[in-house]
């Protein structure tokens, strides 16, 4: 069984309202010195089997057309350390 | 034969039957499709309904896509079957890239269910033949994700080529100019994040009213499958 | 852990070791409710069985201490003809005409939404929605009695929103419209919120569903979410005092909700009784497995046989005691005909709802229960679900009370606004103070539109739907409740929130029928609370009687308070109305310029 | 400026509705050899200053009073790569 991660952002030039949301609520609660946070998502794929090539094309693929969307989103396929 | 207007239900869809109702108050023929089935019984237009598809969990509109009825709603979309998506059927439709952009959380964090006035910018689409360009309508919203979003060059081209069907008087959500649906080139397709199915009745529809200022998007279709012939009147 | 070394605690090992010491006072069962369940088994319980009656003899489940109080609202019910089902089912069920029933309750989920607002309020709308789908009905509206701390309190603003956008994350999700509630701030809330939720449902009257497993050879099926260790605290003492020192693995403290899980087990049930698949059905709520395996069997043939293992789980690793007290969400049980049982799966396919046979309708009068093989329970099903204990907790009027009444505002203190002036700055400081003030934030974060029936909600007096769109047909529905009045009184304080309900409905021009209560307590361990608790209970018993309105349900909620300081006694009063022509609503705003006003009572 | 990611998941024994609708879409779309997803969020925070341990601490703060809701959530603070 292999752990791979996939994290996904909103691309740069689409607004975040979230991190925005998160960015503004800092300065209230008394931390300030942050200049923006962004919000996205994190998935944790559990594979059968090992994180070979063949099973991360597959993850990457999995990202491609399920789990990001890229009109508005980028996505990063990594094994967990 | 009458029209034969078809109302995809998702597993948690929500507004199903208020579009079916809108349908037959508009006077065609509702007809329930389910998305398991990738048959479309022979409708002449298709609604995609409100609500929360897979519990909108991932991203809104992203798992109902991927359903054997949507692989049949694509194709005929493409041959210029007329196809409303509302709500979370917008989010259906920009998910499948029969519409652009997308739509993210509202810029106030919260869900909104509230009547808002609207502009119908586009009055030549399938859905709205009935309106008056730049006729002020009250239509409710009840969103958490209804913020409309594209990169600048494709609100650009949406602006430019008459693509935006509504706009939002008091953008509600933090929409991308103030937009509340798109149409796809051809017209065929559109996009609302407004409610039009809660708004045909006087018993039921916003208040103090206008009430049913929705029931347009339902009577143009089926003046527009009458005009070219798909049906009889 | 696996199975493997796993040693569960059979019905043999049980007689064998009779000496063993159980950890039943950190389950909450009494020394003399433990001697009760040795001498009803003649044996000590095994662990699964001691679960299972420290469940359903909670306070919660039981209603020990509430019983001898509640009983007068069945037995001084005034006598009525449209009453279908009364207390003691899932809920109540009245005839409104035409062929229709509505059934309706409403229910508390104070304690877990403070721990955790958003989820808390969630599955508190799952778990009372859920009620009103094993009647056999369609849910159509929720509604949503909020109590808060001052507005202002820091911890206001933690549970507050997170409340709000629980109920309407759920709610909205399962397609049903919200049509009323309340909002009301009070410092006596701060650190206990009340959180209730009442939800309405409309079904044929001939296809009224009870929780009953009848027919031996039947199938019992557990359908919907698999069974995760959610709540189920008080089974990891059990485990560990008494198994392997690896036991318990970590239990979460919270319960998470699928509102889209429900949405599709709302769906299937639903095709489930249009084709009248389900001779009986039990939902699983507070108790789960252990509750709805011994109700279903108390109503019914009385006998029944479960595999327990059989159980689909979300956590391999848990262990049959905290599998029957397990409170996972999103699940059902129903008793299901062998004839019926292959359509019935179908149906399940279709919505993609895990559906598992995990026993058999008997007629042993047993309800025995089986773990690979090993019996692990083996009971009357009636001494959990009926003979739990009864307590005639000791109550008094408190010392208080006296000094409380006289204490009443004088014209020095309370002086009537004199002049244009003063009456402006107290409309003005009126509607500034959080009670009054406009709740827009609140209720725009609810859908009230959807089902497209909803004909009054928020603003109006009472909510109203429509149930028949061909003759009109529609009810309405009100919870009202006031804790400080019922503070200074209780008895009148109760008979005023019905009455505060009665008129809202009435004002929609409905006719007020049933009523549904959620009484939200202090700990039953005080006389003092007590005695609020049986002054409510006799007030609004009294007033039912007196307006011909009969409790069909409710819910009691005790243990509201921090230390030694009770919330005020708040009992919330919702009443059902009925109206042939929902067209003849009647709103509560000024339509037309011109209109005279009239000024109606004292 | 400095990068600090938050990861915030929820805590293994908490039920993931989100996680588990990827789970059982994934079959469906041709994906198979996937044992478990889980789905949480991912912050981007960026820092006026370095991610000195100071600053490490002030975000774990952060994670514990705003972004993670520590009843059902977990969450890591590492600098991002
Ligand atoms: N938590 C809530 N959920 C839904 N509706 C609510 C809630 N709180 C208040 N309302 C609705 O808002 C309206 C005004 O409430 P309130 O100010 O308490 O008025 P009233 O004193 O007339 O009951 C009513 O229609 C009520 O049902």
């Amino acid at each position: 069984m292999a752990r791979v991660v996939v994290d996904v952002m909103l691309k740069p030039e689409i607004l975040d309202p979230q991190g925005q949301a998160v960015n503004r609520a800092l300065p209230r609660l008394g931390f300030d010195g942050v200049v923006d946070v962004r919000q996205g998502k994190r998935f944790e794929v559990e594979l059968e089997g090992p994180a070979d090539e063949a099973a991360l094309a597959r993850v990457r693929e999995m990202a491609e057309r399920l789990l990001a969307n890229t009109v508005i989103e980028e996505y990063r396929v990594r094994v967990e350390a | 034969m009458p029209a034969r207007i078809g109302v995809v239900t998702f597993p948690g869809t929500q507004d199903d039957a208020d579009a079916l109702r809108a349908v037959r108050v508009a006077g065609a023929e509702p007809v329930s499709l389910w998305h398991r089935d990738a048959d479309l019984h022979g409708v002449d237009a298709i609604v995609l309904p409100g609500g929360f598809s897979y519990g909108d969990y991932l991203r809104c509109g992203a798992i109902a896509r991927f359903s054997p009825v949507m692989e049949s709603v694509i194709a005929a979309a493409h041959e210029g079957m007329p196809v409303l998506g509302i709500c979370n059927g917008f989010q259906v439709l920009c998910e499948s890239h029969l519409l652009p952009g997308a739509l993210i959380r509202n810029d106030g964090m919260l869900f909104v269910n509230r009547d808002v006035r609207l502009t119908v910018e586009a009055a030549d689409t399938a859905w709205t033949g009935g309106y008056k360009a730049g006729q002020e309508i009250v239509i409710p919203i009840k969103n958490g994700e209804g913020k409309f979003t594209a990169d600048e060059r494709t609100l650009d081209e949406l602006e430019a080529t008459g693509r935006v069907v509504a706009r939002y008087l008091d953008n509600p959500n933090g929409s991308a100019r103030a937009i509340a649906g798109v149409a796809n080139a051809a017209g065929n397709v559109v996009g609302l994040m407004p409610h039009p199915e809660h708004a045909i009745d006087e018993l039921t529809g916003p208040y103090p009213g206008p009430a049913t200022d929705g029931l347009p998007f339902f009577t143009s279709v089926l003046q527009r499958l009458i005009d070219s012939e798909l049906v009889n009147a | 852990m696996s199975e493997h070394t796993y040693q569960a605690d059979t019905v043999e090992r049980a007689e064998a070791s009779p000496e063993t010491e159980q950890p039943y006072e950190a389950l909450g069962v009494k020394d003399d409710e433990y001697a009760r369940i040795r001498e009803i088994l003649g044996r000590r319980p095994t662990s699964s069985e001691l679960a299972m009656y420290s469940v359903m003899w909670s306070e919660h489940c039981s209603y020990k201490s509430s019983k001898v109080h509640l009983r007068q609202f069945g037995e001084r019910a005034p006598e009525v003809d449209f009453l279908l089902v009364g207390p003691g089912e899932n809920a109540g069920v009245v005839d409104v005409g035409e062929d229709l029933a509505v059934t309706f309750k409403i229910e508390s989920h104070n304690h877990p939404s403070y721990v955790e607002p958003y989820q808390g309020a969630a599955t508190g709308v799952g778990g009372i929605v859920r009620d009103i789908l094993t009647m056999g009905a369609r849910p159509i509206a929720v509604l949503d009695p909020l109590r808060f701390g001052p507005a202002d309190a820091a911890d206001t603003h933690r549970v507050l929103p997170g409340v709000v956008r629980g109920i309407g994350g759920y709610g909205n999700s399962l397609g049903l419209p919200n049509i009323g509630g309340e909002v009301v701030f009070d410092a006596c809330y701060s650190g206990n919120p009340l959180v209730n939720a009442l939800s309405v449902g409309v079904l044929k009257k001939s296809e009224i569903k009870l929780a009953k497993a009848d027919g031996p050879g039947n199938h019992v099926v557990l359908f919907g979410a698999r069974t995760g260790g959610d709540g189920i605290g008080g089974a990891s003492v059990l485990a560990s005092a008494t198994f392997d020192a690896d036991k318990p693995s970590k239990r979460p403290s919270v319960q998470v909700g699928d509102p889209f899980m429900e949405k599709v087990l709302i769906e299937c049930c639903l095709e489930i009784y249009a084709e009248d698949l389900v001779t009986g059905i039990q939902d699983l709520g507070a108790a789960g497995l252990s509750c709805a395996t011994t109700e279903l069997a108390a109503a019914g043939t009385g006998g029944m046989d479960v595999k327990l293992d059989l159980a689909p789980l979300r956590d391999a690793t848990l262990v049959p005691e905290e599998i029957l007290m397990s409170e996972s969400q999103e699940r059902m049980m129903a008793v299901v005909t062998p004839e019926n049982l292959p359509r019935f799966f179908e149906i399940c396919e279709k919505w993609d709802v895990i559906s598992t046979v995990i026993g058999t309708v008997t007629d042993t009068g047993r309800l025995r229960m089986t773990w690979h093989g090993e019996t692990i329970v083996d009971v009357d099903p009636r001494t959990l679900a009926h003979q739990g204990p009864v307590y005639e907790r000791p109550y008094h009027r408190p010392d208080w009370q006296d000094a409380l009444q006289a204490d009443a505002p004088d014209a020095a203190r309370l002086a009537r606004p004199a002049g244009g002036e003063q009456l402006r700055a107290t409309v003005l400081r009126m509607v500034a103070s959080p009670n009054l003030a406009d709740k827009t934030w609140v209720l725009e974060q609810y859908d009230h539109r959807v089902r497209g029936n909803t004909v009054l909600a928020h603003g109006e007096d009472s909510g109203m739907i429509r149930l028949s769109e061909e003759s009109g047909l529609g009810i309405a529905l009100s919870t009202d409740g006031n804790g400080r009045y019922t503070k200074l009184d209780p008895y009148t304080g109760a008979q005023l929130a019905l009455a505060e309900a009665y008129r809202n409905v009435a004002a929609t021009g409905a006719t007020p029928l049933a009523v549904t209560d959620c009484l939200n307590f202090g700990s039953p361990e005080d006389p003092e609370v007590m005695w609020q608790f049986a002054e409510a209970c006799r007030g609004l018993t009294d007033a039912c009687q007196i307006l011909g309105t009969p409790v069909t349900g409710g819910n009691v909620s005790f243990y509201n308070q921090t230390g030694s300081e009770a919330i005020h006694p708040t009992p919330v009063v919702g009443v059902l109305g009925v109206i042939d022509d929902v067209a003849r609503r009647t709103r509560s705003a000024f339509e037309t310029e011109g209109e005279v006003l009239l000024l109606v009572g004292e």
